[in-house]
């Protein structure tokens, strides 16, 4: 491939490429709007159960989870013993 | 062999005897590296990694960043050079040309030459092997972009989709540097291939892992200079951002609040991946594996269902990899291939690249105001470039000295989150494109 | 090349122009997976990597799930496939002879092709470079297996050794899956060899790990629908397993309450695993991959010095493994592969082999009653399919509506874990019958 | 192999399966018995210390679990202090 | 093949029919090593997944411990035999000349070797691969040599340097041993060669992964022996350790108090690693594989910046490479290969190189007390030998009894840690000596 | 190599092997007294900020130390709730 040849693959890819991404965004757009709208309409009057997830992962199951609140409350046992 | 033989031995392998100026310099560089990663907070997770994988790779006679058949070349005992000679067809004569014979043979005179090299006692050294299963496989920038995903709030972004926009036009920063990279090589003044300068390119969309997988793709003996570029004007965002930032935007712009954003639930979040990932399919499959794996990362921590598959992909999992990822990077640094005037060449046009797609984000948000009924702070264009989350962080700092009250963070983390996907997508179109070149 | 071929290439390469019917069903299927893991929450540890991972195999032009030399058949560039028949000794002009040339090719054939399409080019997909290394190498179920030994407590079955019995009657599933898949063959309805009815057998067995472990020795090829299978049916245990308990157990029988389990030591704890081993070493050496690493895995648990490597086994390594092990039987979800009528056979005869599991259970603990002296409710029969936690969790349920007294849960878990024993059992003996056939 | 045969075979792999799965069980239960009367003989008293062993894991050595007993302790004061 | 073909198959495959005298000691030998690790609290981390992985390395017919090729000669079926001799071009009929054959061929015909034997539907034992990923290639020691790295702290050390002086002198007990080796064979008691008295020698050096990574490079072949004396003698630290101690010391020398140490400043920790490494690279390059994963490590938990990557060293992936290593090393406990008389002659070359090490430590101690002027308690040399922390915790113990007020703790951790350097070093000179010679 | 050979190697790695390592740990010894006198110098006020680092690690980044405490200081609210 020679230098001018270069330059004109340069400019090729930088038009082409700067058009695939807005394409490629452009169509991101409307479908996640769309997406959004038909989602919407079928969980409405969904209340986010943000609460329902736990608040610590730990990479712990439920199990130990358990574990954990049980070995806080002990820690408060002793903490309260101790005095 | 006598006792003095020996003493001459250990002299002989030792650092000091064999220490190449060069050597010297990329060890000085890698301790630069710690000292920024460490003392002023430069993205450290990879640069600790890289810097000191630097200085390992550097160290002389231990071979750590090299293959068998490398250091087999590089001890040049005659027997040894003789024999892999035989194997690729070249004079033993000549190092140089052996190692370069070595480097483009196929696939079975290269099994022959590493064959030889093992049955002469010559082995990888550790970094190259790590090389070889982090990078060289491609397993490794993928694994942490599905930690990334996990990691990703698309909640910002599915509530202003238009955002979007701006993570595209931020791009436009890749793609001028790809030019500029051809055109220094039109100039004489360096000699970039289109892979090469499609790889240089990708340090303007200020993505690690993307600019590491698009490398080892296209231009890996670039890997080293454009990982050391990229993660370190990521680390400077703080500083290249602010002063084109101001000088685009009017003081009143920048003072404009934003509405806030509406809630999203959760089964948007869901089908979201999902959405994007069928885009892909559909669109550009050489994106696939990048954006396939984000995607999976991104499922697998909003469904809620997995949640102990998701905190492994976002602790333990991408730490792992972090490690190892970064010391391959480091095994890139070794003298002979990072000093080179191509290097020079990348730090200027990778710096380039960043203030071109800064500016670029944020006229597009000025562009979109003078269109578009709900208006965007300009501020937040900037954050398109990703750099997630310390450009959106700065969207919020220079907001916040124009007015206040003006909280942009949620608001540029739609456009920082849009300009991962649009990176990986510019890396997907120029592997399309010059692999098909 | 100009812009105009380029855009041309770009459209010839995209996925809607390249997307076979197949494809989409699979794509349709997929995302059917991930609903009923997501939503219904069947098994999704498992399922939302094998869904995605379906999802990105069958990905038109992508490629991920393929080898090189598949990549470089399907790309059918004629100068490739001139290459690779040279290679194989087939003519060039017919890629699926060139296919199945490549996969019956000998070990050295192999490799040549592999170097041949490598040097041309193309390179393994990131899926198929998971299945390698997870799946065919066998590392991954048994790594699995592993850390479900450390996450299993045999106190239940120490305390009640008899329940083995219920474990081993389920197993008949097995067998009587294997009869039906030789029977349809015999009949001409399908067309399954001996070792693809074994494979297909095991998903009777009701345990993910041994059946994918199976299935990737004695037929690899039908992977993915016997683990989508197994997964599957093992979700469905809440609804396949009542109407059978309650069919072939009376009121009175359902509401016997057992006697409380006696206190299991933890040195009986440490030496059962040891034992196991030992009865494996001398009966049946073909079990010794599955029951060595779960003994290990129990072991490591039981102990109580090692914590450190137990709790990883249970977490950090089996979530790693788990993603990486469902993305690569996702890998096995292409529509060419997938889409094939033994798919069929294969689900219908697996939820018949859970089915009979069940019922033979059941059976077996009324037996059982009928000899022994300790009276054992029937509904805990039902829980030696395996299908670890779920199906002793079937068992408690049916017992509490026919007595609100009757916690059979702990005393399930014996014929449980006997389950998981009995199926790998069944497993080696299978291996070693068939291979040494 | 024909059809017949396969037939065979396979009713061959039914018996000979369920056969040694039950044989191996039976042997299981056997040496599991056995196992569990010697092993009480030997620690007959044994009162299992289960309380010896560690509430939490967490990946935890015992140091790290003195650790988080301290960052409880200091979470309960912070939280009095609070008050 | 009929039922009673079939089950005869099935006793001739058995495990008791085919248990060779061997397996069964070198089953009950693992059983031992179990033992005292779980109820002796012997290095229980590395010795419970070492024995266990020797119980299934001795399983017979399993041939979990074996290659593909020595799976196959093992098998001994004449086809198999006849197209193994063909390739590696030895007389078919007897298969150990066909095992040493294969075990000594070049790379070429060894690859050739396992194209046959996979060709004919032999694959390698799980062990096998493990051995391969963790030890073979040098990876699994290297990595949980930047964990112990991650957990080391040189406070101590850097607080009074002079003890490095005593890690030095500990290392006398490497060298002796190495002397002893080939004494022994000089006398023709044993038959070792200098690599591996070399890698026996090791053993005196009192550092798991060390001893294992030095073996793995000089001597394969002895490498279980060498780990299991290795972790067996740590683990007898404190009996082996204290009667030396007070054979060499008075009850004076044994009272003495040391001063407090100074605080070490954050910066001079996280500089001290880059020091030790830059004296690595300029003084001895063969140590830079182990030290430089050393030093990575303690710098990831110096610097303070990626705690979450140094966790994950010393955590997730510390363990789950102390498994895979431990299971490997066990691979090597198959009774043709441990069952030697060396392994007598290692087991009792090792415990005399702790006994030196021990000695000189303290001796050294003395020595310096003589000539220096800040007095140290010679019961903190004999931790020099490293076995981190346990002979530190010696030395306080002894040191505890001679005075209750004598904390020696801190103090000894100087040289304990000095002494995982120093033979670090000693392993770096070794496998210069011994593959330059 | 013959025997006498073997001895005589052996022996030069010894005095050869105890040589390096004094070598090389009386050189680290050396530098490491530098370093600490040059580090002194430059931040000798250095008051040792150990207490800013956080008290449990646990993989946990910030946002999850957060976590941490808010959990801990809910199980403490439910503890008392319970009374
Ligand atoms: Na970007
Ligand atoms: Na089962
Ligand atoms: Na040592």
């Amino acid at each position: 491939m020679t230098q001018p040849d270069l330059m004109s693959e340069g400019i090729n890819l930088m038009l082409f490429g700067m058009g695939f991404v807005f394409v490629f965004l452009t169509l991101l757009v409307v479908s996640t709007t769309v997406m959004s709208k038909v989602v919407g309409k079928f969980d409405s009057g969904e209340p986010e159960p943000a609460a329902n997830r736990p608040v610590v992962s730990l990479n712990l199951g439920p199990a130990q989870d358990q574990k954990l609140i049980s070995i806080i409350t002990e820690a408060i046992k002793q903490h309260r013993g101790q005095k | 062999m006598d006792m003095v033989n020996k003493l001459e031995m250990l002299w002989h392998g030792s650092g000091v005897y064999n220490m190449t100026f060069g050597q010297f310099v990329m060890m000085v560089v890698c301790v630069g590296l710690l000292y920024l990663a460490i003392k002023k907070n430069f993205e450290p997770l990879l640069l600790v990694p890289i810097g000191f994988g630097g200085l390992l790779a550097n160290i002389p006679e231990a071979g750590l960043a090299y293959s068998s058949v490398e250091q087999a070349i590089h001890m040049a005992k005659p027997e040894v050079l003789e024999a892999l000679g035989q194997v690729l067809g070249v004079a033993a004569s000549d190092p140089h040309a052996l190692a370069e014979a070595y480097e483009t043979s196929n696939a079975e005179l290269h099994q022959a030459a590493v064959n030889t090299a093992n049955d002469l006692g010559y082995s990888n050294g550790v970094l190259y092997s790590f090389y070889l299963a982090v990078i060289a496989s491609g397993a490794g920038p993928l694994i942490i972009f599905m930690g990334v995903g996990a990691m990703t709030d698309f909640g910002p972004l599915l509530a202003n989709p238009r955002t979007l926009f701006l993570g595209a036009a931020a791009q436009f920063g890749i793609f001028a540097t790809v030019l500029g990279a051809v055109g220094l090589t039109s100039m004489g003044v360096m000699d970039f291939s289109l892979a090469q300068a499609a790889a240089i390119g990708i340090i303007g969309g200020a993505d690690g892992p993307t600019s590491i997988y698009v490398a080892s793709v296209l231009a890996p003996e670039l890997l080293g200079a454009i990982a050391v570029a990229s993660y370190s004007y990521m680390a400077l965002v703080p500083l290249i951002q602010p002063p084109i930032m101001r000088a685009l935007t009017t003081q009143k712009e920048r003072q404009l609040q934003m509405s806030q954003l509406r809630h999203v639930g959760k089964t948007e979040k869901i089908v979201f991946p999902l959405v994007l990932l069928v885009l892909v399919a559909i669109l550009l499959p050489d994106a696939a594996p990048l954006l396939g794996m984000f995607c999976f990362g991104n499922l697998m921590k909003e469904c809620g269902v997995v949640d102990r598959l998701s905190d492994t992909a976002q602790n333990a999992l991408i730490n792992i990899v972090t490690i190892f990822l970064g010391l391959s990077v480091g095994s890139k640094l070794v003298a002979d291939k990072f000093l080179q005037p191509e290097t020079l060449g990348i730090l200027s046009l990778g710096i380039v690249a960043f203030a071109i797609g800064t500016a670029c984000g944020v006229l597009m948000a000025k562009l979109m105001n003078r269109f578009g009924s709900i208006p965007i702070n300009p501020l937040i264009g900037s954050a398109g470039v990703s750099a997630v989350p310390m450009a959106a962080r700065v969207s919020n700092k220079i907001g916040l000295e124009a007015n206040p009250q003006n909280f942009l963070l949620m608001h540029a983390m739609g456009p920082n989150v849009a300009g991962v996907i649009g990176s990986a997508v510019a890396a997907g179109v120029m592997i399309k494109y010059v692999t098909a070149g």
